[in-house]
C-alpha cells in the first residue's frame, strides 16, 4: 500500500471520482487558480477546467445554496469551506435546504452535496477560525457528518461521501492534512456509521474522533508503560450515522469507558457517547463515564493557552484512571 | 451601468419565433381568453383555500396570490418543457400554471396523503419535479442561490433550459440575494447561468413598505450592481407581461446570462395568515390597486374587443368554481398521511430513517 | 399576583425596562408599524417611537450585527428573531462575534444584547419553520442560553437578561404564547443558572424545558393516578448556565430520571443531561436515564405527523415505567 | 442614482474648517512631514513582523499592510476623540495610527501576556477602545453591520461622532456587505447613520481579482444600490486621500448620512501567511504597483518641494528602525500569559468563566 499524506489522500479521491464521474465539479473560495489555502485541490484547476473547478467569490451561504441547486438537478458537487469556522454562513442553508429539502418534497429530489473543509484548532487561529462542529450538524435528521483521521479514511468515506446520493458534512482534521499513512489503491469506499477500533484493549475504552484519536493512542500507550493498563481506542470516524453498537460492544468488554472531544463540553460528542452508553450498558458499567472536553473558552491565541484549551494526554490518563479508581498523576 | 452591459433590452435585440408568438389582444386572442381562464383559475383556488385556512382545514402559515396573478400567467406561459421553476412560499399560482394537479395542490394545503408532497410540506413547499417545478420555500431569499445554481447546473448538461428564479420585494434585503445574483451575473460572463430573475414587487414585505427597507427605491435597478440586465414591467397588465416574458425567456436561453424584470403588483390581501390588522396600509390604499385588479383588466380588455362576452365570463366563473368545489372535496375527503410516511424520505437510498420509532 | 399570559409578560418585561432605561431598544422585522407577527411588541412603537423600536429589513444577520455593533457602545438591543428558525442566518453574529468579541478582545468591550423569539413547534409550521435551538446556542462559552415555560419566568427571565451585560439567547415557547399564569408585580429578576423543581416527587426525576414541561406534569398526574408513581418534575429553564445540582439533588433522591426534549436524540439536552446524571449520581442510579426526544426527523406538516413527531404523554409515561421496571401501558 | 441623493460630494458641497485644513504640500508641508514618518512607521512595523512570521515567532494567520499605507493614514488624519474605527484582520496600521503602544501590537502578535489584548486575540483581533479602536475580525465582511450598529449608538446617543468602516473589496460579495451598507443607507435616511465606509481595493481578495468575484467591477458605484453616496480616490497618493478623507469625515459628521469612498490600491506583499505561491498574478503586475507605492510617491514629492532631503529621509528611516527594534525585543522578552488567563474575559459581570478548570 502506498504511503500518503492525508492532504494528498483527500486529493486522490476527489480526483480519481472526478475522473470516473463527469458530475462531480468542485467549488470553493480560491480553489482554482490560488491552489487551495490548504493545497487540497493544487492543480485540479488545470486538470479539469474552470467549469468543473470553480473559483467563487467570498459567499458562503450563496454558494453553498447554488451547490444545493446544482445537487438538485442531479451534479455532485465538492463544495470546501476554507474552514468549518466560516460554515455558519452557510448553516442556514445546510440545515434549512440540503438536509430538508428532499423531506418536504415529499421525497421528489436528492441532494448530493458534499461540503468539506478543515475542522478543529490547533494551529493558533484563535476564536473565530477555530470550531469543532461535529455536534451542531451531528443533530440534523437529513444530513450525514462523517470526520476521518486517518489518510486511509479520508480517501475512503471521501469516495463513499461523493457517491451518497444524500448531504454529507465532510470535516478534516485540519491539523492533520501534512500527516502520513498508508491508503490502500483501488476506488474502494469506507462505509459510513462504522466506528473503528484503533487498538484493542480490555482495561477501559477511550472513546473519540478527529485529531484527538491521535492523543487517545499515545495515553494508550502511555497507560500501558506507566499503569499495565490496557486501553481500547475507539475512533468513532462517524459522527451521524454514530455506530453505537461499536462503543457499546467496548464498553461491555471494558466496563470503563472515557469520552475525549476537542469540543465544548455542553451537547457534545462526549455527552451523547456518554449518554448512550449508560442507556446500553448500564449494567456493565463499573465507573461513570468521564468527558475530557475543550476548556470553555473562545479559543485563545496565544501558543500556551491554546495548548491548555484542548485536553492533553494527562487530562485523559488521569481520567482513564478515575474510571479504574487508581491515583491521578 | 453595469460592467459588461451591451444594450438595455427592449432598445432592440432579437426577435425570435418564441417572441413574435407572445400573445395580445390583436395577435392571439384566442390565447388570451385560455390566459384568462387560468387567471381565473388560480385566484378562485385561493379564494377555496383561504376559506379552508379560515375554517382551520388548512394549518400553519399559508400566503396566496391574489392581485398578483399576471405575473406567473405571463411568465409560466414562456415556459419550455426543461425549464426549472423555484419561487418562495407564495407557490401555489405558479405549480397550478405549470398543470400540477390542484387536487394534489389543496390536498398539500389540507395535510392529507394525497397532498403532491404527501402532506409533509404544506402551502409553502410545493413541488413537483416532473413538472419543472422545483419548491416552494420558507426562508426569504432562500431559494435565489437554489435557482442560480440550477441554471448553471442546465448549462453543465449543455442544455438550452432556462430557471425561472422568482422572488418579493422584501427578499431584496436579504444576504442571499446579494449574493445569488453577483454569483448569477459572474457565471454569465460565460454564458453558464440562464436565469430568469422575476421580481413580484407587490411593494411590502409583509407590513414593510419598500421605502422603509431601504434608500434605494428603485428596485430592479439593483441588479445593476452584479452586471444583471434588467428592465421593469406593470405586472397588472397580463400583455405586457406577457410580451417582455418571452423577450426576455428567449434572450436568457440564446445568451446563458441572468437578466431580471421587475413587475410591479400588489397583494390586495393581507399577507398571509397572522395578518389581521393590516396596520401598515390604508383601506384607500388596497381600494385603489383593487381598480387595478389584473384579472378585471383583463377581462375588461376581452369584453371590449369582444373576445369574450358577460355571458362567457359568467360560464369562466361557474366553471371554475365548480371544478374547485371537487377539487376541495377531493382535499377533505382524503385521508391523513398514514403514521409510516412519518419516517420516509428523510435520506435518500438505503437508510431513509436512522433512529428510533 | 394578577394572571397574565406568556405573551404580556414578556411584553411587560420589555415595556417596563424601557420605561426604566433608555438605553434598552427593540429591533427586527415588522415588530413595529405591523406590531410584531406574534403580536409580542404591540403597540409599543407609539409608545417609545420608532428611534427605540426599531422595523428593519429582512436581513437576520445584518441587524443582528447591528445590534452587537450597539451593544457594545452600551446600549441594550432586543433583537427578535421572527422565530428562531430564522436565526441560521444571524449565528455567525451570534456565535463568531457576540459570543466571543468580549474574549478576543482581552475583555475590552461587552455585548449587553438580547435575542429573543419563538422557539419550538407544535403549530404545524413544517420543516423550515421548526426548530429547538437549546443545544445548538447552548454549545458556546461567551452565550448565555434560556427557555422559560410559565409567565412568571417569561417575565423575570426577560429582566434578567435585558440587565445581564452578556449575550442572551432568549427562546420562548412560541406555542404557548397564550397560555395564562400569575406573574410578579415588580422589577424582580428571575435568576440564570437554576432549575426550577415544577412538581415535587419521590420515585421518578422527570426531567425538560419549555413546552415539554407542561407535558411531564400531565405525565405525572397521570402516573399518580394510573400507577400510584410519584414523579418529580424539573424544569431546567436555564440552558447555559445548566444547573447541574438541581437535576443531581433530584435524581439522588428519585434514583430515576426521565430526560424530555423536543429537539432530535443527537447532542440534544436530554444527552447532556443524561451524561451529568450518569457522571454525577452514578452510585445512585437505579436504572440508566431514559432520553425521549423528537422523532429524527425534518418536521412534517400534516397535523397527524407533527404530533406523532413531538414526544407524547404515552412515551412518557412509559419511559419512567421503564425506570421503574413497571410494564408499558 | 441613489433615490435620496442631494448631489454627487466634490460638486461643491460645504466647506468646513476641518476641509481647509486638510493637507497638502501647498498648504501645510510639515503636518505631510509627520505624516510621511506614520506611515514609514507602520511600513516598518509590517516588516518587522514579518520577519517575526518567518521566524515562527508570530502564529495564526497574519496579514499586513504594505502597499496600502496611505489610506489609514490619510482616513485617520480625520478621526477626532470619539469617533470609532472598526475593520476586519489587516488592522495592525489602523491601531497603531490611533496612538496605541506598538510595544502592545507586536507583543500580540507575538502571543505575549504584554500583548494589547493579552495575548488573547492575535493579529487578526487587536482592540484599543479607550483609543476609539473597536477591532479587528476576521469573518470576511462580519465586522461591518457592528459599524452600521455603532454608528446609529452614537447618534442615539445624541454625539457627533462618526464611525470610520474598512473594508475590502473581497467582503464586498459577502451578504453581510449588502445587508449591513442597506441598513446604513436606510437610517441614513433620517440622519441616524453617520458611517464612513472606506473601500480599501487592493483588487484581490486572497488570490481571486475584483473581475473574477463580479461582473461588476466598478466597485463603489454597488453603494449606489443602497442610496449611499460615494466617490473614488487614488489611494496611493495621499494627499489626495487626505482630501477626500477630511471632506467625507465632515460631511457624514454633519449629516448623519452614510457616505462610501473606494480607495484604489495594491497589496505589494503576499495576501497573508499562507500565501507562498501567488500564482494568481505577475511579477510584473506587482513591479508595476510597486513603483507606485504610496511611501515612495510620498517621499519623492517631500524631496521634490525641499519639505525633506535625504538627509532627513535615512534618519527617519533609521530612527523607525530602531524603535523597531524596541519593540520588538519587547515582545520577544515578553512573558507567555499566564495560564490563568484562559478563564478570563469570557463573561462579563460575575461568571466570568462557567466550567471546570
Ligand atoms: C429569513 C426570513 N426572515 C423572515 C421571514 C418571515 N417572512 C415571511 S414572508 C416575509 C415577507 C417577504 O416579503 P416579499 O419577499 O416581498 O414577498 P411577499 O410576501 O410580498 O410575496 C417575511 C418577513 C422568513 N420567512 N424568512
Ligand atoms: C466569511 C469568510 N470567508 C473566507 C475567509 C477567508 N479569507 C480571509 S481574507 C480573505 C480575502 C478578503 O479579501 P478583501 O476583503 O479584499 O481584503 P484584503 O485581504 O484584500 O485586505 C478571505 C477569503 C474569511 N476570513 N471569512
Ligand atoms: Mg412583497
Ligand atoms: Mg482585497
Amino acid at each position: 500500500m502506498p504511503e500518503m499524506t492525508y492532504r494528498q489522500a483527500l486529493k486522490t479521491a476527489m480526483a480519481e471520482e472526478m475522473e470516473r464521474d463527469e458530475s462531480v465539479l468542485l467549488m470553493g473560495e480560491d480553489i482554482g487558480v490560488y491552489g487551495g489555502t490548504h493545497l487540497i485541490t493544487d492543480g485540479l484547476i488545470d486538470r479539469f477546467g474552470p467549469k468543473r473547478v470553480i473559483d467563487t467569490p467570498i459567499a458562503e451561504g450563496g454558494f453553498t445554496g447554488a451547490a444545493i441547486g446544482m445537487a438538485m438537478l442531479g451534479l455532485k458537487p465538492i463544495v470546501e469551506m476554507m474552514t468549518w469556522s466560516f460554515s455558519f454562513l452557510a448553516s442556514d442553508q445546510i440545515i434549512q435546504t440540503a438536509a430538508k429539502v428532499r423531506y418536504f418534497s415529499g421525497g421528489q429530489v436528492e441532494v448530493p452535496l458534499v461540503v468539506r473543509g478543515p475542522n478543529g484548532g490547533g494551529v493558533q487561529l484563535s476564536a473565530q477560525h477555530t470550531h469543532s462542529m461535529e455536534n451542531l450538524y451531528g443533530h440534523f435528521p437529513g444530513l450525514k457528518v462523517v470526520s476521518p483521521v486517518t489518510p486511509a479514511d479520508v480517501k475512503g468515506m471521501m469516495l463513499t461521501a461523493i457517491r451518497d446520493p444524500n448531504p454529507v458534512v465532510f470535516l478534516e482534521a485540519g491539523a492533520l492534512y501534512g500527516t502520513k499513512g498508508e491508503v490502500p489503491d483501488g476506488d474502494g469506499g469506507v462505509p459510513f456509521g462504522k466506528a473503528r477500533v484503533a487498538r484493542e484493549g480490555t482495561d477501559v475504552s477511550l472513546i473519540s474522533y478527529g485529531r484527538q484519536v491521535n492523543l487517545c493512542l499515545r495515553v494508550a500507550d502511555r497507560l500501558e508503560e506507566e499503569d499495565g493498563v490496557s486501553a481500547e481506542v475507539i475512533d468513532v470516524r462517524s459522527i451521524r450515522p454514530l455506530d453505537e453498537d461499536t462503543i457499546v460492544e467496548s464498553v461491555k468488554k471494558t466496563h470503563r469507558a472515557v469520552a475525549v472531544q476537542e469540543q465544548w463540553r455542553l451537547f457534545g460528542v462526549a455527552s451523547e457517547t456518554a449518554s448512550i452508553i449508560q442507556e446500553k450498558a448500564f449494567d456493565y458499567l463499573d465507573a461513570p463515564v468521564i468527558r475530557v472536553s475543550g476548556a470553555e473558552v473562545p479559543a485563545p491565541y496565544a501558543r500556551n493557552l491554546e495548548v491548555a484549551a484542548f485536553p492533553n494526554e494527562q487530562q485523559v490518563a488521569n481520567a482513564a484512571r478515575r474510571t479504574l479508581y487508581m491515583e491521578e498523576k | 451601468m453595469p460592467a459588461e452591459s451591451e444594450e438595455r433590452a427592449g432598445d432592440g435585440g432579437v426577435e425570435t419565433q418564441e417572441q413574435r408568438g407572445a400573445s395580445s389582444v390583436a395577435t392571439n386572442g384566442d390565447h388570451l381568453v385560455e390566459l384568462y381562464k387560468e387567471m381565473v383559475f388560480i385566484r378562485v383556488f385561493e379564494e377555496a383555500c383561504s376559506r379552508g385556512f379560515k375554517k382551520g382545514k388548512v394549518g400553519g402559515y399559508m400566503h396566496v396570490y391574489i392581485g398578483q396573478e399576471a405575473i406567473a400567467t405571463g411568465f409560466l406561459d414562456a415556459y419550455r418543457e426543461g425549464d426549472r421553476i423555484i419561487t418562495a412560499y407564495r407557490d401555489h399560482p405558479h405549480v397550478l400554471l405549470l398543470g400540477s394537479d390542484p387536487k394534489a395542490v389543496m390536498a398539500e394545503l389540507y395535510g392529507k396523503g394525497t397532498g403532491m408532497v404527501k402532506g409533509k410540506g404544506g402551502s409553502m413547499h410545493l413541488f413537483d419535479v416532473e413538472k419543472g417545478f422545483m419548491g416552494g420555500y420558507g426562508i426569504v431569499g432562500g431559494h435565489i442561490p437554489l435557482g442560480v445554481g440550477m441554471a448553471y447546473a442546465l448549462r453543465y448538461e449543455e442544455t438550452d433550459h432556462i430557471v425561472q428564479t422568482y422572488l418579493g420585494d422584501g427578499s431584496m434585503s436579504i444576504g442571499y440575494f446579494h449574493e445569488a445574483v453577483n454569483l448569477a451575473g459572474l457565471w454569465g460572463k460565460d454564458g453558464m447561468c440562464p436565469c430568469l430573475f422575476i421580481l413580484e414587487n407587490n411593494q411590502y414585505g409583509m407590513g414593510t413598505s419598500v421605502e422603509r427597507t431601504t434608500a434605494m427605491t428603485d428596485l430592479v435597478r439593483k441588479f445593476d450592481a452584479y452586471g444583471v440586465e434588467n428592465e421593469k414591467v406593470d405586472g397588472m397588465d397580463l400583455e405586457a407581461v406577457l410580451e417582455v416574458a418571452h423577450r426576455a425567456a428567449e434572450r436568457v436561453r440564446e445568451t446563458g446570462k441572468p437578466y431580471a424584470v421587475e413587475a410591479l403588483t400588489y397583494r390586495t390581501v393581507p399577507h398571509g395568515a397572522a395578518d389581521f390588522l393590516e396596520k401598515y396600509r390604508t383601506k384607500d390604499e388596497i381600494n385603489k390597486w383593487r381598480k387595478r385588479d389584473p384579472i378585471g383588466l383583463l377581462e375588461h380588455k376581452l369584453l371590449e374587443n369582444g373576445l369574450l362576452d358577460q355571458d362567457a365570463v359568467e360560464e369562466i366563473r361557474n366553471e371554475t368554481k365548480q371544478t374547485m368545489s371537487e377539487v376541495t372535496r377531493f382535499a377533505e375527503e382524503s385521508d391523513e398521511p398514514p403514521l409510516e410516511e412519518l419516517y420516509t424520505d428523510v435520506y435518500a437510498g438505503e437508510d431513509e430513517y436512522m433512529g428510533e420509532k
